[in-house]
């Protein structure tokens, strides 16, 4: 009797790609898989339904890192420590970062990476580079138009773009919830602040915080396009493709996507992806886990599936189709490179990204972090106060 | 004259509901690339609704939905219309009951989801089209039941003893006069119940699985991480519009006047 | 078995109002009863009540001698004439009218050919594939009658069943009623306002008012022998006049009413009756077709009228005349279409006092006496 | 004797009833105790057991939260406002469609379309719509020379945009069960307000909306119970924002339940808003009855 | 000034049928109107088309002299009683009638004693709040009949305003009807099927039959000189008696109408008219109160009838009986409530020939005769 593994999966091209693939390896191991797909933001509650229930639908979990900690705390993962050391999987080439990011401790091991959504800096090359608004710049402020290297850098050439270069200076998602919290994060990490420091005590409302919120108002208020306060991720992308934005903060892997003739012609060889300007981005990622609440020859099935689909080899393959890896060989692998040049800036991303804090209430705090950001943006919060307030609703739901 | 500012009203509220659907009907036809566009057809296609039942089984999920709606309301409509009629015109369990049947749907749906997926569970009817048929008779009932008591509460009374007299039992007299002098409100009730049960998302997401998912479930699916498919979001929005537009010629010769005219004095 | 027994029933609506009080009626089985009385005095809500339509609310209601409480409507097997038709509105007067039969499970055949005699009987042939809504008012009413009596049922309640149909109209179905009272032998009651159904139609009539009985009786006989003023009153248009006089008593013991104006002695055949009487105020009640215009018999006691009015029916002439007087009393006359006064004129007329009545005027109740026999059936 | 004959009553009536009543029982019954429950449990995503009971705590908790007033307050606010321009324009068309004759079934096609989306494609095409700098909304405002309007993004703005966008789509349920309701009325009383003299609008408020008032009061309150949940369009549309100006409270409930982890929290919520909207339905209905 | 002027009116229905055929009437400016006519004849359809709720398909109608057909009912100021009353459901009795008043705009100190005065002289004062629902049948009636007197309108078009009331009431409202024209000097078009009504109430009558009309006249003299057989017929009940027979004429130019057993000699003041028709079939027409039990008038023709059936209203008898012959025809006569005779036995009664009319037998017109008076009115 043959297992067969359902998973919900995000409708992406991430889990198209793999899709693609699984007969393969159905003819290897006998294992059907089965991809049901939905929208991220329906996804948790699906899962929850199933995991609280004697008997899990789904034995194979696509985990978003922000699940990484409920998920666990919860106890709806099994450990795969002893999946990884009975069948001698490799976890060597994965980027720490990564495993970081996904709720790795010293005791237990709930997920393996699947996929990375790391964030930097896209921006327009052409614009860089337009002698008439080199020299406005100069005249402004006295220095180069180049690529912004610091956080108040980009602050100041986005709002110089808006002013000058009849585009809007950084297409921003400054919808309350994920996509504000997530940009946000970066330009944290990039004023050199953090959400916790060492004994994961609560550091936000430091003054590299206030810097990066104060910068992050200005932006919204001063370089973004009208309406980013109610917009995500898909409007920024539109804009951008449009041609009528300097810059966005978001998932490296868009480059290819806005950087594409027949997409976005507008736009199209005028792009570059970089380092969020200062160092650090929000890093991201999906992990495969597997739900305690099933059989164990669905356990052992879905193991089967992991290590296969993670090896080196089936990596590589899906990194040619576009996927975003999580092992540092395949942004190193020739092919890839050759095929993708950029991977190599990506691998920068990844690698130097920053995660957001990790714990069972990670979603409800990017919520309550969303809000106080998308007050203080719109003007209805003095931001110091909303960080104070952002701080220490992250302090309350730590101590939950 | 009259008639013609009538014309008038009804055309300017009819272009403020049809321009969104145009638009979408338009954007339905362009590649997702040009979707937002403000040219009017800046290039044509079929890919979105090709891609819509090849990529995402849209065909399945149509089938499942048009399955759910119409069976929620064949379930439920009947039932509705007797509960309907114990109220109306028995006062059955008095206003108490009334209340109670409609407070069961005061509830937002994401307190009850989950109970009722636990529920569902225990027989077997998660993952399944009958179950979630069943899920949405459940749901329907109560507004269905008051719109039903409202109706019959103004069909003269003199109607059903006249049945009686005739030798109608309660049921005949329900069935055969009470029911027929209120098609208007059996028509409108029916539309709804089928509309509540086409639209319904958070039940149907959860309480289904990958065959028996259906269309707001589909389409909410094109909500992608990666950005929204709106033109394919478009073209299922069209498709989904769909049966309402063809069955509306057909319910509207329900919705005709003075059903009671010349019964009583 | 449809005898109908209503054992001291009342009927009490939400409101508090009393639509019937107290009434105790026994209705034997075939007999043809005719409900009369002013609007709103409980005459349908009696109706519905043995249709099983309407709740009673206190006594007892039996038919075929068994208790109805529990049986529903339908199981009483009785035919109803609503005052408001209660049509289908959504059935053609054909399927109105099968409806009941259809009900009952006769064969298709048989509704059919029921429905057609029906029809001819109406005048409602062309009519049947018409929707109530398209039909005159008599014409709708006359598909009420046709639904109830198409069926053979225990009872038929009719409410008014010709209220809306022309004069000529309304004899033929007097007569039909009468004709299918004698061929099914099955109870009817008919509740009426017209006063030649009331008196031709029935075995016996029932007098109501105010939800209660005033008097129940064969027609004539109560047409004759009021109970009280106001049946006496009631009964007929235009009424019995009555008149607040005093009786006296000569020295030899004859009795005579008398009036503002005028005295008219009391036939012997009454003396003993009213002898206790004597010296008492007393109501004199006499029919308006017992003053005459011919002394055609020489016990009429002439009585002298002054014209007030003059009513031509066509058919008749109504007078309406003064007493003389101090305080004159008006009195009505049926006089023939020939009889012809001025306003104002004097007449004499000859007043037939063997059908007067004597009544209290304290309680309205009629002095008994014996009664005189009217005409022979 | 009269205590018997309502029971006749009686009992066919929950004959009538039963079936539709035990359907409603099992399938939503069991839920709603459940759901209950969990309202004075102790039962989270992390720790999925009801015990201990803890009562009404999980109604403290929730209503010490400055949050769950603040959207409280909007829930009622757009409510009203929602339920107020449905029924209003609702019944505006209901009774423009009753009068036409020509292009009756035209009419009534093209204004039943809205109710035939999902809410969520509803807010997903409206959200292209309404795309601040690329939609076709703003694009037509300026060709006419108006100003870009920051539809969703503007704190002062977002909630009426989001009624605006409800309104717009179930107007079109109201104008269904309003003209059902307008073409089940009498003909005769308005034969006779005609001749008593009374004009096209002393008729409307004389004799239409009186006559109308049972299935119009129905309609108002499944309007009202539906805009009290109202969970999609602010879901697609706003988060919530910008800021806390559409967080409504079955979003509130949502977020206590399924980010907070705390079912029992969200349940409470839930059932405080059942309280209230049941509360706002009897209450309503008896002012309708207090008025005739 | 509501002159009401039916011009070749018509009135086709959707599905083909006439309601109304050609008919054209012309209504004085304050004249009281009868319609009158069998059910579905067309009555209420010609008054909905006056008071402008039912369109007109062919003709013109005009009132006040002015074309109305593009005119509203609101604006035609008629008040109507309708026949199926359309009373407003959801309002009480008080509102029911203020509802026109207000319309219009009448203080709402005016409309409450206006609204007193009538509930008093409709007996509703004490069912001022409550429902259409929570009435009898004829109290709704009344409450239909309160709403058109309550307004003072051009005109009252009432469609059997009476019908459901007992007969006191109904002589009561006849009487408030009439006064009610008298003060208001209002054109009245009153339907009924009460030949009292009829008779007493109008200024003329219009008998209509299959939406035509038949005969336009003052009630007396259409009750006294019918226009065709089909009028002689429906004035009364019982009906006028038409029995066909020959008109013979002796030697000395003496006219005698034969009937199959008898021979009535024609009286002379009719001889000059009939003249003509002598020798052939006609069809003779007597009124049943024409035939008397006792000779009054040595002028009136002994008549010996057979007895086959009695019908006693109390009030009178009705006596049905054949003249002997070949084949017997039945005549109705109509007598004193104290006239008795057995079924079977043979009686003699005196008509008066004075009032009698000769038909043709073909088209079942009068052959005409100057009018002999009946009453002074
Ligand atoms: N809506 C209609 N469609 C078709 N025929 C109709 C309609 N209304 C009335 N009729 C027909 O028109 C004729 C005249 O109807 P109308 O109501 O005027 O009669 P009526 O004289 O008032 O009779 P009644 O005394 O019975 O009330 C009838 O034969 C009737 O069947
Ligand atoms: N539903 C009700 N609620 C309260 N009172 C009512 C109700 N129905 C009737 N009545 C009252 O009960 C009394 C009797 O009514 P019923 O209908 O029996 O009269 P009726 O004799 O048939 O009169 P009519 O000759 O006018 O038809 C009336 O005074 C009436 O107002
Ligand atoms: O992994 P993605 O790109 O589908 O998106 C992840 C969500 O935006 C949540 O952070
Ligand atoms: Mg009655
Ligand atoms: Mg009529």
């Amino acid at each position: 009797e043959t297992i067969t593994l359902h998973a919900l999966m995000e409708d992406v091209p991430e889990t198209q790609i793999i899709e693609k693939m699984l007969p393969d390896f159905e003819k290897e191991t006998g294992i059907k898989v089965e991809f049901e797909k939905i929208g991220y933001g329906d996804m948790h509650d699906k899962l929850v339904a199933q995991l609280v229930a004697p008997e899990s639908y789904y034995n194979l979990l696509e985990v978003d890192f922000l699940w990484a900690g409920e998920f666990p705390a919860a106890g709806w993962l099994a450990d795969l420590t002893p999946f990884v050391e009975k069948s001698g999987f490799d976890l060597k080439p994965f980027i720490p970062a990564m495993f970081d990011l996904l709720g790795r401790t010293k005791d237990q091991l709930p997920l393996i990476p699947m996929y990375n959504y790391s964030m930097g800096m896209i921006y327009r090359t052409d614009l860089l580079a337009d002698p008439k608004l080199k020299e406005a710049f100069k005249a402004a402020t006295g220095k180069e138009l180049a690529k912004p290297e610091t956080l108040a850098d980009y602050v100041t050439v986005a709002k110089f773009m808006k002013e000058h270069g009849g585009v809007d200076g950084a297409a921003m998602q400054g919808q309350r919830g994920d996509p504000n919290a997530m940009e946000f994060s970066n330009y944290l990490y990039s004023a050199g602040g953090e959400y916790l420091g060492a004994d994961r005590k609560v550091v936000l409302d430091s003054d590299a915080g206030k810097t990066a919120l104060g910068l992050y108002v200005d932006n919204i208020q001063h370089a973004a396009q009208q309406g980013a306060l109610s917009a995500t991720l898909d409007d920024t992308m539109r804009l951008m493709c449009s041609g009528q934005a300097f810059s966005m903060v978001t998932y490296w892997w868009m480059l290819p996507q806005l950087d594409n003739k027949e997409k976005c012609p507008a736009v199209a060889g005028k792009l570059a992806l970089s380092v969020m300007p200062g160092g650090h981005g929000e890093s991201g990622g999906w992990g495969w886990g597997i739900p305690k609440n099933t059989s164990e020859e669905s356990q052992e099935a879905a193991w089967k599936f992991i290590e296969w689909v993670q090896s080196k080899k089936v990596s590589v393959a899906r990194a040619l189709e576009g996927h975003a890896p999580v092992r540092e060989d395949v942004y190193k692998d020739p092919a890839v490179l050759a095929k993708y040049p950029f991977y190599e800036t990506a691998l920068d991303v990844v690698a130097s990204g920053k995660s957001f804090p990790i714990f069972a209430y990670s979603a409800q705090y990017e919520d309550v972090l969303g809000t106080q950001l998308s007050l203080a943006a719109g003007g209805q919060a003095e931001p110091d106060a909303a960080l104070q307030a952002a701080a220490d609703g992250l302090t309350q739901l730590l101590n939950k | 004259m009259k008639r013609f500012g009538l014309h008038l009203g009804l055309i300017l509220v009819s272009a403020v509901v049809l321009l969104p659907p145009l638009w979408v009907l338009r954007t339905s036809f362009v590649p997702e690339s040009m979707s937002y566009s403000t040219e009017v057809m800046p290039q044509f296609t079929t890919q979105n609704y090709v891609d819509l039942f090849t990529n995402n089984r849209f065909g399945s999920y149509y089938l499942n939905s048009l399955i759910v709606a119409l069976g929620s309301v064949i379930v439920a409509l009947p039932f509705a219309a007797m509960t309907g009629y114990a109220f109306a015109r028995f006062k059955t369990g008095g206003r108490t009951a009334r209340f109670l049947v409609l407070a069961t749907q005061m509830l937002p749906p994401v307190a009850i989801v989950l109970p009722a997926f636990a529920l569902f569970r225990v027989f077997g009817l998660t993952n399944s089209v009958p179950g979630l048929t069943l899920a949405y008779a459940a749901i329907n009932l109560p507004f269905l039941t008051w719109i039903l008591m409202g109706f019959f509460e103004g069909i003269p009374v003199d109607l059903e003893w006249a049945a009686q007299t005739d030798g109608a039992t309660p049921w005949g007299a329900f069935w055969r006069i009470v029911l027929p002098v209120s098609l208007p409100g059996i028509a409108a009730a029916g539309v709804l119940g089928f509309i509540l049960s086409w639209n319904e998302f958070l039940f149907a997401l959860v309480l289904t699985g990958p065959r028996t998912a259906t269309v707001p479930v589909a389409l909410a699916a094109l909500q992608t991480s990666n950005g929204v498919q709106i033109a394919k979001v478009s073209a299922g929005v069209v498709l989904a519009i769909l049966p309402l537009v063809v069955a509306s010629r057909f319910i509207q010769r329900f919705i005709v006047q003075g059903l009671t005219f010349g019964s009583v004095k | 078995m449809a005898s109908i027994e209503l054992d001291h029933v009342s009927k009490m609506y939400a409101n508090g109002a009393y639509g019937v009080r107290d009434v105790d009626l026994t209705i034997a089985d075939g007999e043809f009863v005719i409900f009369l009385g002013p609007s709103g005095c409980g005459k349908s809500t009696t109706l519905r009540m043995i249709a099983g339509l309407e709740s009673v609310t206190a006594g007892e209601l039996r038919i075929g001698g068994r208790p109805v409480t529990h049986v529903p409507p339908r199981d009483r097997n009785i035919a109803v004439v609503f005052q408001s038709y209660a049509l289908y509105p959504h059935m053609t007067v054909r399927q109105n009218m099968a409806f009941g039969l259809k009900m009952r499970g006769s064969p298709a055949s048989e509704i059919d050919a029921k429905i057609r005699d029906a029809a001819g009987l109406l005048g409602l042939t062309s009519y049947l594939d018409r929707k109530p809504a398209a039909l005159s008012g008599g014409q709708r009413q006359r598909v009420a009658l046709g639904r109830a009596i198409v069926r053979e049922p225990e009872a038929f309640l009719l409410d008014e069943p010709l209220s809306n149909l022309d004069a000529q109209l309304r004899a033929e179905m007097r007569l039909e009623l009468v004709k299918l009272h004698r061929r099914l032998g099955r109870t009817i009651i008919h509740v009426t306002h017209d006063q030649v159904e009331a008196m031709t139609m029935g075995d016996r009539i029932v007098i109501m008012r105010d939800g209660e009985v005033m008097q129940v009786g064969r027609p004539l006989d109560v047409y004759a022998n009021p109970a009280n003023t106001f049946v006496a009153r009631f009964l007929a248009t235009p009424p019995m006049n009555l008149v607040p006089a005093t009786l006296s008593a000569d020295a030899d013991g004859a009795l005579a009413v008398v009036l503002d104006g005028a005295t008219l002695p009391v036939p012997g055949q009454h003396a003993a009756s009213y002898r206790s009487a004597a010296g008492r105020p007393i109501i004199f009640g006499l029919r308006p077709e017992d003053l005459h215009e011919a002394r055609q018999n020489q016990a009429w006691q002439p009585l002298e009228l002054t014209v007030v009015a003059m009513e031509a029916l066509g058919v008749e002439n109504i007078l309406i005349g003064q007493i003389g007087g101090e305080k004159p009393v008006e009195i009505a006359a049926r006089l023939s279409r020939h009889f012809h006064a001025p306003i104002g004129s004097k007449v004499m007329l000859y007043a037939d006092l063997a059908p007067m009545h004597l009544f209290d005027p304290e309680s309205g109740k009629v002095l008994p006496r014996p009664a005189i026999a009217l005409t022979a059936q | 004797m009269f205590r018997l004959a309502i029971d006749r009553d009686r009992r066919i009536g929950w004959s009538f009833a039963a079936p539709g009543l035990a359907t409603l029982a099992v399938v939503m019954g069991f839920p709603l105790v459940y759901a209950c429950l969990i309202s004075i449990s102790s039962l989270t995503l992390m720790k999925p057991q009801l015990q201990p009971l803890v009562g009404f705590a999980n109604f403290a908790t929730v209503m010490s939260d400055p949050l769950f007033w603040g959207s409280l307050w909007l829930t009622v606010k757009y409510s009203v406002i929602t339920v107020a321009g449905e029924f209003l324009f609702g019944l505006g068309i209901a009774l423009m469609l009753h009068r036409t004759m020509k292009m009756k079934p035209v009419y009534f096609a093209i204004l039943t379309i809205p109710m035939a989306m999902s809410p969520v494609s509803v807010a997903l095409i409206w959200r292209m719509l309404l795309q601040p700098n690329l939609g076709i909304a703003n694009h037509l405002m300026e060709t006419v020379g108006l100003p870009r309007i920051d539809w969703l993004g503007n704190a002062d703005l977002a909630l009426w945009t989001m009624a605006g966008i409800d309104i717009w789509q179930q107007t079109s349920f109201v104008v269904l069960i309003l003209a059902a309701g307008l073409a089940a009325l009498p003909r005769e009383p308005y034969e006779a307000a005609e001749v008593d003299g009374a004009t096209s609008l002393q008729q409307f408020w004389f004799i239409t909306l009186p006559m109308l008032r049972p299935v119009a009061a129905i309609a108002v309150i499944i309007q009202l119970i539906n805009e009290f949940r109202t969970y999609d369009l602010p879901y697609v549309l706003t988060k919530g924002g910008p800021g806390t100006s559409t967080e409504v409270l079955s979003f509130f409930a949502y977020r206590r339940a399924f980010l907070g982890l705390s079912l029992n929290e969200g349940a409470a919520a839930a059932f405080v808003l059942l309280v209230i909207v049941l509360g706002m339905t009897v209450a309503f209905f008896a002012l309708l009855e207090r008025k005739s």
